[in-house]
């Protein structure tokens, strides 16, 4: 389908996005100020693979800002995936713990 | 090697995974609540095997008594069937 | 070191008193004169214990650990093992010892005049909960750690069924499914360290790993991953924080400050624990910082998000524990200092933002940002007291947050990560902003809708007052002069740091 | 070729009641039914546990009267897993109540069983 959405569509789906939940202004200013949090704090999480190699990081950075504008707001998967549902935590537990021994065994 | 020893062991590993599957695939939840305690039992006899009586000796009662016995108050005070 | 190589008289006073007085206050049930009585006269002897008790160690059975040195000053072979179950108290537990009972004194003063009917039986919980804390901060054996952590764990559920809400009470039940998988964890953890080592002593254990045989390394990796499993969970870090954030925003705020204590002090002790046994494996630190990065980000993203200022303070807690986090998996002295220091004053600060809350609360429309307003016309000192809290937790000058956020920011400068630098310094401004957001709403918002006859709800105890002055002459104190805690966790980070041995 | 010898038969029967209990815990609704997957988790670390101790042609690690001192250190299996266990055994029973104490009050709020109603992560 090739839908070319302006600047203006993107940017407009963008905010209505944040609106959808919990409309009053106050929560608003939590969400847009979660958001920019978010995109700040994992280009920082990127930058911190410069000390494997420093191009490496220059280029991952770059993908993850390119990434984080693509997918809209992040905010919204963040506090689906934060939701206290049991399955969901133990779930997330899980793998974790998976990532755990996987790295330190192959490290 | 197969002696009599062994043959309970094995006989006491397999009803323990018997039992833990039964007793999840049961809709009734006392006869569940049951099927665990029965496992637990064979968890006893195994401890036995592994050299660790007074282990036995624990599980077995937690097992008989303890367990079934809260799980089994908690199903009279809520309900028997698992609801579809 | 000047502490004395024998069994100390006081530290067995820190488990024994607590539990004569939640057994006491379980069978006075609800006379209200005697369960004041006791509570306050227990919790005044805890803090007077704490603070004239001497420096050194309790044994269980008899026989000390090795020493510094590595030589033994005493040695039983009871069946080839030495077991050596073990209680220390030095300076970091006297200072952490001695906040947690004056916090204990001021949550049971609350509670006394909050609470209307059945006040025995959940204060004697809160005193288990004091209980779990002391145990996981002094010990030094695996296995009474593992005691301390699963106990805590229950008391926690026990602590925060008592406000009767539907949430809290799913709240607690999640909370205590968890507890299997990171004590069954634990148990298997500590099963695998004493059968690589031997010892279930843990400065034994340190000596005896076997950290150059590349056999057992997988072992070790085993063992570290499931010690990190019940870390996370005790602490209330990354993963499972949704429960742990759960458990705090639904108990009663004065209840929170004593979860919190314990949770930062399980958080500190197992945090030591693990630098120690696993800090010179690869990839250690690495996970433990990605850990705690992920908890700080993530903590202070879903704050921002919260309607509800008991949720606010619930996601910052976790975040701050974060940064207690960071400046332990650090590992150099001056991160274990800051990270230590951390903890004291999040625990401080947390607390006048709590009572803060607990002052909002019985106004009597609940603690949502939507629904309640102009608090600070009824009770200007409250706001006063809540603006000092976010300034503190923000980490502005005179306050006691500012000190350790620049040790921490510090520390990892020196660490060679600026990137964490970043972190600190986003996190604190994003605590002012999620703090201010409720802040704001709630006290200094117009009243919009005054409604005549409106349900006004009770007034502020004056108890609340006293506590909330007293914890923020704490907090200016620990500003102005920092040494007077950094003098107490200084040896500490050293002993961890250059001798394996007791924090 | 691995041998059948009773300690890998135990491991394996540990390995699959935590893999049942962890499966239950994770996929089954009904809340005593996670209540008794919980337990078949406990029941399968105690297992692990006491296998770690096992000691192949080794004695009960009780001093009885007859058995020689010396002998008995090195035969004897190993003590810590039995410790550990005792422990395990009781907080595992304790925790069972804590759980279906809460289910009970939980089932009165809600008069289901069914964790996808009661669990729901509704927040004020």
């Amino acid at each position: 389908m090739g839908s070319i959405d302006s600047l203006y569509d993107k940017v407009k789906r963008f905010v209505i996005e944040f609106t959808s939940g919990k409309g009053t202004s106050s929560a608003m200013t939590g969400y847009m100020t979660g958001e920019l949090q978010t995109v700040a704090f994992i280009m920082i999480l990127a930058s911190f693979f410069r000390i494997f190699s420093v191009p490496l990081g220059i280029v991952l950075l770059a993908a993850v800002v390119g990434a984080l504008f693509f997918f809209g707001p992040m905010i919204k998967a963040m506090e689906r995936e934060n939701s206290s549902g049991l399955n969901r935590v133990l779930f997330w537990v899980m793998i974790y713990f998976a990532v755990i021994i996987a790295v330190t065994l192959w490290g | 090697m197969i002696d009599a020893f062994m043959v309970i062991a094995y006989v006491m590993v397999i009803g323990i995974a018997i039992g833990a599957v039964a007793a999840l695939l049961q809709k009734d939840l006392l006869r569940a609540a049951f099927l665990s305690g029965a496992e637990s039992i064979a968890l006893a006899f195994l401890f036995q095997a592994l050299l660790a009586p007074d282990l036995g000796l624990t599980q077995a009662i937690v097992a008989t008594v303890l367990m079934p016995g809260i799980i089994i108050i908690g199903i009279f005070k809520t309900r028997r069937h698992e609801e579809e | 070191m000047n502490e004395s190589i024998s069994n100390l008289w006081s530290i067995p006073l820190f488990i024994i008193i607590p539990i004569l007085a939640a057994i006491l206050l379980n069978v006075l049930y609800s006379r209200k004169r005697a369960i004041s009585v006791t509570a306050v006269v227990s919790s005044l002897a805890l803090i007077v214990v704490s603070v004239l008790s001497p420096f050194g160690f309790h044994w269980f059975t008899g026989q000390p650990a090795v020493l510094p040195t590595g030589g033994y000053t005493y040695r039983a072979d009871l069946l080839g093992w030495n077991l050596a179950l073990e209680y220390y108290y030095g300076p970091l537990q006297q200072i952490a010892i001695f906040l947690a009972s004056v916090l204990l004194l001021f949550v049971v003063l609350i509670a006394i005049n909050s609470l209307k009917k059945n006040t025995g039986t959940y204060i004697s919980l809160l005193f288990l909960t004091f209980m779990s804390a002391a145990i996981v901060i002094m010990v030094n054996d695996f296995y009474h750690l593992w005691i301390g952590v699963e106990i805590g764990s229950l008391i926690v559920a026990g602590v925060v069924l008592a406000t009767g809400e539907a949430v809290s009470q799913k709240a607690a039940l999640k909370y205590t499914f968890f507890s299997a998988l990171s004590g069954a964890g634990l148990a298997i953890a500590l099963a695998l360290i004493l059968g690589v080592t031997g010892y279930a002593n843990i400065s034994d254990a340190i000596i005896a790993m076997p950290l150059n045989d590349a056999s057992l390394a997988s072992v070790l990796y085993v063992a570290f991953g499931f010690t990190v499993l019940s870390w996370i969970y005790a602490g209330g870090l990354a993963p499972i924080h949704p429960l742990k954030a759960d458990v705090y925003g639904s108990a009663f705020p004065h209840a929170t400050i004593l979860l919190q204590t314990q949770s930062k002090l399980m958080l500190v002790a197992i945090g030591l624990v693990i630098l120690r046994l696993f800090g010179t494996l690869p990839f250690a630190k690495e996970v433990m910082l990605s850990v705690s990065v992920l908890t700080m980000m993530i903590g202070v993203v879903m704050a921002m998000l919260q309607t509800d200022f008991r949720w606010t303070l619930a996601y910052l807690i976790v975040s701050h524990s974060g940064l207690v986090t960071l400046g332990i998996s650090l590992g150099t002295v001056q991160g274990i200092i800051g990270g230590l220091f951390q903890a004291v004053n999040d625990v401080v600060y947390m607390s006048v933002l709590l009572l803060a809350c607990e002052g909002i609360y019985y106004f009597g429309r609940g603690t949502s940002i939507k629904t309640v307003s102009g608090i600070a016309k009824r009770a200007p000192w409250l706001a006063v007291a809540a603006i000092i809290g976010a300034f503190a937790a923000s980490g502005v000058p005179p306050f006691n947050g500012f000190q350790s956020e620049i040790i921490l920011i510090q520390a990892s400068l020196n660490y060679g990560m600026p990137e964490l630098a970043i972190v600190v310094l986003m996190v604190s401004v994003t605590t002012f902003i999620a703090l201010f957001k409720g802040i704001y709403n709630i006290f200094l918002r117009p009243d919009d809708a005054p409604q005549a006859g409106e349900k006004q709800g009770m007034p502020v105890p004056r108890m609340l007052y006293v506590c909330l002055a007293a914890l923020i002459f704490i907090t200016i104190l620990f500003g102005v002069y920092p040494q007077l805690a950094i003098n107490f966790l200084n040896e500490a980070a050293l002993k961890v740091v250059y001798i394996p041995w007791v924090p | 070729m691995i041998e059948l010898n009773l300690q890998f038969l135990s491991f394996m029967a540990a390995a699959v009641l935590v893999v049942i209990g962890l499966g239950g815990m994770l996929f089954l609704d009904n809340l005593i039914k996670k209540i008794i997957a919980f337990t078949l988790l406990s029941d399968g670390v105690n297992l692990a546990l006491v296998t770690l101790g096992y000691v192949e042609g080794g004695i009960v690690s009780i001093l009885e009267p007859g058995t020689s001192g010396a002998a008995f250190p090195t035969n004897a299996v190993l003590i810590f897993g039995p410790g550990i266990v005792l422990t395990n055994i009781v907080i595992g029973v304790s925790t069972t109540a804590v759980l279906v104490a809460v289910t009970m009050v939980l089932y009165q709020r809600y008069g289901t069983l069914k964790a996808s109603k009661v669990l729901k992560g509704e927040r004020k």
